[in-house]
């Protein structure tokens, strides 16, 4: 069920240098399920920017009729979300899409969590909920350099965590699928959220687990209306997915990167 | 809610106000947030022969109150859109307008004849003008002889009126709309998008795959509101006016510069509930004006007070 | 500096930046907030053979992120703009590119031959487009045989180079530049205004005196950058780009484009400052992009990387 | 000297249900000096709305470096300056245009203000400038009704105070006119701001006296450079004013109504 819903800020903090964890606080919350949906948030009363912008829910905190998002303040839209004061009140479209599937797991299992720099934030509550569901987690995060490295500590509370950077100014340097092939990690299903050059990689190289991977694409209405947003699955058929509506998580091989 | 209903070739409104074509999908997806019923109409997404899959993503790109897309006319084909989606908006008590594309003649005259007959598909819309389909939709919307041409065509083979959607990317929109009214167009739907472009600042490339795309949005409705004044006072047949409108305020622009009916594209991105809110504020609206029926107030831009006074309520 | 030199056929610029006709009067009034000095060039209001009035007020409307306006060509006339301002201006480092206009091509043929004899006009700008003229202004802009007439006798009397101001408001603007190109045009500037309105809505007439007016700003940046883009890789004369700039952001954009020089309009009006404050900014952008010179920016969309390295500084 | 400075707001204030008086403090007031003249105010940073708003001087306070503006709150730039609050700060561009002239009326004798709707605004500052220098001042004030009544209590401190409404609600029923006419005040020089068709009758019934007008139109830049707001001096000519630069004060007949 979508709703839509001016939600209220309970608190805005910044991670690191540009990225910021958003609480917002309404009834939305209610209506949020599976981990890796995503909302699509209008930034401003006016045209300015015009579009919504769509961002992962990071963590679901059912108690409260709170979640949390993490984002990078880069453009328009996210420079002004970046402004945004506990009381304020945000005009929140959601909660939108399918996210990564619980029950392809089992308690007992080993889950390979793999997130790339803003595609980190939806995989903590997928690590949360794959906890409680007595799931092991491995989190393998990349990011450019140590500023940008966030929610370390956090990730480190559900399960063993490594860190990548590109520099190597922090953890190993390199990339994700540099940790994953030095630990050799044995693991049952892989989930992913990050770069396409990223998830790409890891469709190419881990092909005997099955991996699930949430994609990004631009968006005009976010909820499977406008066709802005699809991928093919496969290149010689006209078949297609929504990102939006159909995703943003598919099975690897279930769309074309 | 009588203050609103508006009657068109072929179309029995309960109101002026319907989803442009291209933002609303087949109704599927607004249906999550409230009853299609409430829709004077609606205009669905533009219809080929085949399946299409459209451009390569990214397909949107977000401007100063405007947006630029580039689809690529997707649709899931004539025979999914007539056997799945127009079946499923029996349901509702609301008439379609079909937005109808192809690559060549034939094709518009296939699917022209086909999806007429659809029982509640009530008009279509010929969209001559999209400009992301190259293989010769550009050549429909701005030469004035072709666009007549197709128009005949299909009015030919059409179980329902038919309204032509006219491209602002030309020299002489007046030129374009007389030649489609003397070919036999039942009605015009206007503007499509502008043609527009938006250049990533790092990589210096285009940020829609395709290269150029179609503004709408707030910042093309001047340029929409000029057109249909221009044409309104030019043709005798009637008008769905279109660009921009996010407003009840910006619809009842439209009706005073000459369009009979309203319809709301890009606005269904920004607000889901658009098209219902107008419905509710417009009655409103006129009261607050002094009018009693929406019809007072089309062309009032350029009809005399007097001659307008006579509405069909 | 250096890295901001320009040259442009009769121009030695010394950055590419300039304010555009119609929005800086001729330059007194921006002088008593910066030194003229700083600009590229500047662009002067257009020039006719006798004083104009113009159009009855209100001659602007505001539109989403951008405004109307229906001026109507006035200005103080050939003889007081010879005598009076481009005297007065003399004072200043500054090319001067004389904004042209006319109702007739005899009128544009006296104007040009006189003023493009005063010594710091360094080129004229041929305002064939201004969509607020009624008494055929607008015939030369959307007519490629038309202009190019005009641009020839125009060229056969002028003592500096000609640039060709080209309207929006066309089917397709690559014909009508390489029709002025063909005629001797040594550069384009585009673009000139889109022709739009708006409605007042308790009275449902007009905004503005005289129905139509131009569209600026911000709104219409995605429009010249697609023209911009679609006529620079048809031609080789150089284009002056304009429409919406605000930023040093938005003029890097049209150099990507394929403009080699870019004029700020209705951004004057919001903020004074905003030609020297481009300026000032363009040099610590171009080298945050890893360019050394603007020169390399220019119609980098479509160029290659390798095609653009050797510029000219 | 025209001035461009990011001013604070001191103050604002509703006077009506949609007029505000409006305090900003800055280095600009420095440059204030004519009765009558303007500043050009840009409510927003982005694009929305996208040109600046003229609105009169109402007041100026040099020892603080303050001014007053008062405003009618009506379409998306005024009602968003209506939003401003103390501590926030305002672009504003100014002082603009020439003002009312102070010295075509000497120390004793009368001057009569008359000022209709939001025209009233910048008199106050001018019956402040005309007392200091020993002018003895009647006020003419015309409104729509009594709730839209401002300023009456400033300008009785100031000098006699008329106030006729359009429907008799308050003061005399009626215009502008209809109170000069049935009080047949003796004065020396009028001063007027306020709709046109309120100018035009004055210019046309009281002929035997200086009248000076302050007149409105739609602005672009405000300075004098983009022929917006211009009006023919006569009818049989191209002779032109430039209401923002040479203006908005003139005397009447000095151009077109
Ligand atoms: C399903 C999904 C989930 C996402 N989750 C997160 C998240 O949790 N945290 C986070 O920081 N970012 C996330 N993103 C990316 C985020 O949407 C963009 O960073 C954001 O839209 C950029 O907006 P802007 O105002 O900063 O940029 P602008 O440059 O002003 O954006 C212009 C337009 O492009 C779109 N756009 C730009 N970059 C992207 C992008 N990478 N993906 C999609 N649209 C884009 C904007 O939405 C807008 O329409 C997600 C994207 C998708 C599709
Ligand atoms: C010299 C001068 C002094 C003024 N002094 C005052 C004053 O002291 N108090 C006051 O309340 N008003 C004053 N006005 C009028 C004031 O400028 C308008 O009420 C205001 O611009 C309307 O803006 P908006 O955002 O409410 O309306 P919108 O409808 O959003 O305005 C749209 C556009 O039209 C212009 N516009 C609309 N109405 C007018 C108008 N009456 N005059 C000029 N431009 C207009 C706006 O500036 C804007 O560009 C003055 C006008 C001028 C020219
Ligand atoms: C994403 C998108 C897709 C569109 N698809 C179509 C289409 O398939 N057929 C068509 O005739 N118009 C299409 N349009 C144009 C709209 O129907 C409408 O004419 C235009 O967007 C102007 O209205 P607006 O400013 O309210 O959006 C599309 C517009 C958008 C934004
Ligand atoms: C108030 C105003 C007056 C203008 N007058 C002229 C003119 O005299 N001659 C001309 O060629 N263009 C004129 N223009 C068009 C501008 O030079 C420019 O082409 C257009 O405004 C687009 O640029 P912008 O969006 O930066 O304003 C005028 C524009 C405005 C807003
Ligand atoms: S964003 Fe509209 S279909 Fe996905
Ligand atoms: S507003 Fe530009 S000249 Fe007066």
């Amino acid at each position: 069920m979508i709703k839509h819903e001016m939600m209220q800020v309970v608190s805005q903090r910044p991670l690191t240098h540009n990225v910021y964890e958003l609480t917002l606080q309404g009834e939305l919350v209610r209506f949020m399920n599976e981990p890796g949906q995503f909302v699509h948030i209008r930034v401003n009363n006016d045209y300015l920017p015009l579009l919504r912008r769509p961002i992962s829910i990071a963590e679901i905190d059912q108690t409260h009729e709170q979640f949390t998002m993490i984002y990078r303040a880069e453009g328009a839209g996210t420079s002004l979300l970046a402004e945004k004061q506990a009381g304020q009140s945000i005009d929140v479209l959601g909660p939108l899409g399918h996210g990564f599937p619980l029950d392809t797991i089992e308690a007992g299992q080993t889950a390979l969590l793999v997130g790339g720099g803003i595609g980190v934030p939806p995989l903590y509550e997928l690590s949360k909920r794959l906890r409680e569901k007595g799931v092991q987690v491995i989190h393998v995060l990349g990011f450019q350099s140590k500023a940008d490295v966030f929610y370390e500590r956090e990730f480190l509370a559900l399960g063993e965590t490594y860190i990548a950077t590109v520099d190597g100014s922090y953890g190993t340097k390199g990339f994700v699928t540099t940790v994953i092939d030095e630990q050799q990690f044995s693991y049952d299903v892989m989930f992913s959220c990050g770069p396409t050059p990223m998830l790409k990689a890891l469709e190419n190289n881990y092909t005997n687990k099955p991996l699930y991977i949430s994609l990004e694409e631009r968006m005009g209405c976010g909820i499977g209306a406008c066709f802005a947003c699809v991928c093919r699955e496969s290149e010689d058929s006209t078949a297609y997915k929504k990102i939006c509506s159909d995703g943003p998580v598919f099975q690897a091989g279930e769309v074309l990167l | 809610m009588s203050m609103l209903k508006t009657t068109l070739p072929g179309l029995d409104l309960k109101n002026p106000i319907m989803p442009a074509s291209g933002c609303f999908g087949f109704g599927r997806e607004y249906a999550q947030f409230y009853s299609l019923d409430a829709l004077g109409a609606i205009m669905i997404k533009a219809t080929t022969a085949e399946t299409r899959f459209g451009n390569p993503t990214p397909r949107v790109a977000e401007t100063s109150a405007g947006m630029l897309n580039a689809i690529g006319l997707q649709n899931p084909g004539l025979e999914k859109v007539m056997n799945e989606e127009l079946v499923w908006l029996q349901q509702y008590d609301v008439p379609i307008i079909a937005n109808v594309a192809g690559a060549s003649i034939e094709e518009y005259v296939h699917v022209a004849k086909e999806i007429s007959t659809v029982s509640n598909v009530k008009a279509l819309e010929l969209n001559i003008s999209c400009p992301n389909v190259k293989e010769g939709g550009i050549a429909f919307g701005v030469d004035p002889v072709i666009a007549a041409r197709l128009t005949k065509a299909v009015k030919d083979v059409s179980n329902v009126p038919v309204y032509v959607k006219l491209s602002p990317n030309v020299s002489n929109i007046v030129d374009m709309a007389m030649a489609v009214e003397e070919a036999g167009a039942d009605g015009l739907t206007m503007i499509n998008t502008l043609l527009g472009m938006r250049l990533d600042l790092k990589t210096a490339q285009p940020v829609l795959a395709n290269g150029t795309g179609g503004l709408s949005g707030p910042s093309i409705k001047p340029v929409a509101i000029r057109m249909v004044y221009e044409v309104s006072q030019k043709v005798n047949i009637p008008i769905i006016g279109m660009g921009g409108v996010t407003t009840a305020e910006d619809a009842l622009e439209f009706l005073y510069a000459g369009a009979s009916a309203v319809a709301v594209g890009t606005a269904n991105f920004v607000d889901p509930y658009v098209c219902p809110t107008i419905i509710d504020e417009l009655p409103r609206l006129l009261t607050s004006l002094g009018y009693e029926h929406v019809s007072e107030c089309i062309g009032r831009s350029w009809k005399k007070r007097e001659a307008t006074v006579n509405h069909c309520s």
